[in-house]
C-alpha cells in the first residue's frame, strides 16, 4: 500500500539522530512491548508479513509520529482484535469478556530460547525456473495494491540489473492477506541513483 | 503560550497501555510473564552487536571465513552459532576502496537482530529511513563520517527476508591484533555502515 | 519537494466526512487564521509559492496531524520569523523585542474589498513560442527537488496528452525560493489512470 | 486506559496561538483587526457558492453565455462580477453524458475562491487530496453518487494557478424555470464534482 511507512526518498523529516550502542531500551515500556509482541507471534493467529501490514496500516499521522515500540504495540492491538483474542471493550475496560482461543500455544520461558534460535525461514521451493538471471535488465511494475507489497514506491517503474537470483521466497503480498505462500522467485536488484532520484542526482550512488 | 507536541503519547501513556494489554494477555493464558522476561533478557544481554564483531573479526583475520562469508553469509555466521530469529538469511556486504556499503529498511525495521541486537532508535525512524536511500552522503555527515569525493556508495534496503551485515575496511595499523582486540574496536554503527572503524589511536 | 503535501494516491487516511454547504467557520479561530493569513500576505514579503512552500515544510506528523488552518498558522509563524516580523521569542513570551518592518504596508480596512477582488494573476509574457502543441504526448521529468515544486509525484516520469496550452506563467519553482518568476509555458495535460496507478485501474478514469 | 488524540492541537491551544499572533502583529501595526474582520465579513457572507451557482443557472439557460463560459470562463465569470483571489484564471468544465469532472488539489488546497468562497474542510484534508484522483469513484459513493460503470471521469488536479468550476448536468424536470430557481439547487458540491444536482422532487 501506498501507506506512511514507504519512506524512502520522502523529506522533511530532519537530522539523524544517533544513539550509543549501549542503549537498548527507553524505559521498562519498550522491554515489555518487545515480549509481548514476540509472546504473542508465537499464537500462530498471524504471519510476519501481516504483522508488516498491520503496523503499515495505522492512520499514518499516527505511524509518523509515534516511537516504534508504540507502532508496534498499536498494530498488536489490532491483531489481536482482528483474531478474536483481545477485544477493543476488553482494552477499554481492563476486564476480560472472553477466555483466550489459543491458551495451549502460549509461549513458556523454557521454549524461549529454542524458539528465538530457530526463527522462521522463508526460503521455500518453487515449481518454475526462474525467469531472469544475473545481469538481466528488468524494469518494476507499477505495483500500488491497496494491501501489503514490499515493492517500495521509488522503485516502481524503475530500470535495474539482476544481481543475484536468492531462490524461491514467501510472497509476502499475498502471505500478508492470508492468500497463501505463493512463492516466488526473490532477485536482488541494482538500480542508479540518477535512474531513481533524478538527473541532479550523486552520479556515485 | 500554546505548546509544541512530541510523540502522540507520552512516556506514561504507553506505560500504561502495554501494561494493561499484557495484563489482559496474562489473564487469558496466552502469555506467561516469565517468557517476557526471558525475551528481554536476551536481547538485553545475550544477542547484540558483540555477535557481529566476533564475525567481523575473524572475517578480517581468516581468509578462509571471509571467502565463506562472502559465499555463504548464512551458513558461515551459522557455523559462530550466531541464527535465528531476523537472521534466517544473511548477506555479508564488504566495503573497500571502491564501494561503501549502507544498510537500511525503508518499509519497516527490517535488521539484522543475530549479529546485531535490536535495531537502534533511529535505524527504525524516518529520518533516516527517508534518507538513507537517496542522500546517504548526507546521513554519514550526520554520523560524522566524510567519504572521499565520488567514492561509490551502496544502499542496501532490507524489502525481502534477507538482512545484511556491513563487513567494514580493517583499519591499518591493527596489524598482528587476535580477533578479539579486533573485535573490541569493531562498532555496531560499522556494521550497519554509519560508520567507519577508527585506526587505533584515533579519536572515538 | 516529497513532503507529507504530496498526498495524490497516497493510502490509509480513511473515508472522506462531507460537510453541510452553510459551515464555513469552525470556531472564531479559524476565523481570524483567515484573516491573518491573507493580512499578512498583503505586507508583501513572500509569494503565494513561498507561503505554499512553508506550509509543505512543516513537520510531516504535524501536517497531517493538524487542520488545514492549523498548517496555515503554523507556515504563518515561520514567515513571520523568516523575515524578520516576529520572533520565536516573541511568539513565546508574548512580548515585542521589536518594531514592525513594513507598518506601511498594513492592510487598512477599506483596501480590504478592492485587494481581494483585485487577487493576484500569475499569467505572464514568455520570450520563447510554446514547446508543445495540443495533442503532442509528453512525459514528465524525474523532478524530486528539495525545493518546492508543483509536479506531483504520482505523475512523476509518467507519458500523458497535452490538452491545453495555458500562455505563460509564473514558475513556482523558482518563485517559492525567491528565485524569480522565470515564466514558462503552462500546459494542461491528460493521464490515462491505468497509466498513473497500473494495470489493475479503472479504465473509465 | 491510554486515550487516542484527535489532531494535535486542541481547539483551545489554537484559540490562544492565534490571539497570541495577532496582538503581536496588531502591536507591531502590521495588522489592523478592523482588515481582518473585513476579511471574515467577504467569506461568510459575500463571496460564496451562490455566486458559482449563478454561473451554472446562467450556463443552462443562455447558450451564448454557457459557449463563453466554455472557452473562456475567466472573462464569461468577470462579466458577471465574480472576480479575484483564487479566481484569477478560472476554467469552467462541463459534465454531460460521456463524462463527470472532479476538482481536486492534491498538494494543498487551491480551491475557485470568487465562485465557491473558502474550501471545506474534507477538500483541504488527506482522505479526500489522496483519494480523488486514484478512487474517484469511490470517492463519489461516500457523498452517495453512484455514476453509470463505465462513465469516463476526468480528475482535475489544480497544481496550477487555474481554478475548476464544474458546471454539472441540469437536471430533467426543470424545464421553463428561470434562472434564479434554478440556482437554488445548483449545491457547492455538484460544482466541485461530488453531487450530482437533483431533479426536483427528489429526495436531497
Amino acid at each position: 500500500m501506498n501507506g506512511p511507512h514507504d519512506l524512502g526518498g520522502r523529506m522533511g523529516f530532519g537530522p539523524v539522530v544517533p544513539e550509543p550502542e549501549d542503549v537498548i531500551f527507553h524505559g521498562d515500556w519498550e522491554a515489555r512491548a518487545l515480549g509481548l509482541t514476540l509472546a504473542c507471534g508465537a499464537l500462530g493467529h498471524w504471519t510476519i508479513d501481516e504483522s508488516r501490514h498491520a503496523r503499515e496500516s495505522l492512520p499514518p499521522a499516527t505511524y509518523l509520529s509515534a516511537s516504534y515500540y508504540e507502532i508496534w504495540i498499536r498494530a498488536l492491538e489490532a491483531l489481536l482484535e482482528r483474531h478474536g483474542e483481545v477485544s477493543a471493550a476488553e482494552r477499554a475496560s481492563g476486564k476480560l469478556e472472553a477466555p483466550g482461543l489459543r491458551p495451549e500455544r502460549c509461549l513458556r520461558p523454557e521454549r524461549v530460547r529454542s524458539v528465538l534460535a530457530a526463527g522462521g525461514p522463508t526460503d521455500r521451493r518453487v515449481p518454475v525456473p526462474a525467469a531472469f538471471a544475473v545481469g538481466d535488465r528488468v524494469r518494476t511494475r507499477n505495483l500500488q495494491p491497496e494491501g501489503h507489497t514490499r515493492l517500495p514506491g521509488f522503485a516502481r517503474e524503475k530500470t535495474g540489473v539482476v544481481e543475484a537470483v536468492r531462490g524461491g521466497f514467501v510472497y509476502p503480498d499475498t502471505n500478508a492477506h492470508g492468500a497463501g505462500e505463493m512463492p516466488c522467485w526473490l532477485y536482488t536488484v541494482a538500480f542508479r541513483g540518477p535512474d531513481l532520484w533524478g538527473a541532479d542526482t550523486d552520479p556515485a550512488l | 503560550m500554546p505548546h509544541d507536541h512530541g510523540p502522540d503519547n507520552s512516556f506514561d501513556d504507553m506505560t500504561a497501555r502495554v501494561k494493561a494489554l499484557e495484563t489482559l494477555l496474562v489473564e487469558k493464558g496466552l502469555v506467561d510473564p516469565a517468557a517476557i522476561d526471558a525475551i528481554i533478557e536476551t536481547y538485553a544481554h545475550k544477542v547484540g552487536p558483540r555477535n557481529g564483531a566476533a564475525v567481523v573479526a575473524r572475517a578480517w583475520t581468516e581468509t578462509d571465513f571471509a571467502d565463506w562469508l562472502r559465499h555463504d553469509a548464512t551458513a558461515a555466521i551459522a557455523s559462530m552459532g550466531f541464527t535465528g530469529r531476523q537472521g534466517e538469511h544473511m548477506e555479508a556486504v564488504f566495503n573497500g576502496p571502491d564501494v561503501h556499503n549502507l544498510v537500511v529498511c525503508t518499509l519497516c525495521s527490517c535488521y539484522p537482530w543475530t549479529v546485531l541486537g535490536l535495531p537502534p532508535v533511529w535505524y527504525k525512524s524516518p529520518p533516516y529511513r527517508s534518507r538513507a536511500v537517496r542522500d546517504p552522503r548526507g546521513v554519514l555527515a550526520e554520523f560524522g563520517v566524510g567519504l572521499p569525493e565520488g567514492k561509490p556508495i551502496r544502499v542496501w534496503d532490507s524489502t525481502a527476508e534477507l538482512r545484511y551485515l556491513v563487513v567494514p575496511e580493517r583499519p591499518a595499523g591493527t596489524e598482528g591484533w587476535d580477533p578479539a582486540r579486533l573485535a573490541d574496536i569493531v562498532t555496531r554503527d560499522s556494521m550497519i555502515g554509519t560508520a567507519l572503524v577508527a585506526a587505533p589511536g584515533d579519536a572515538p
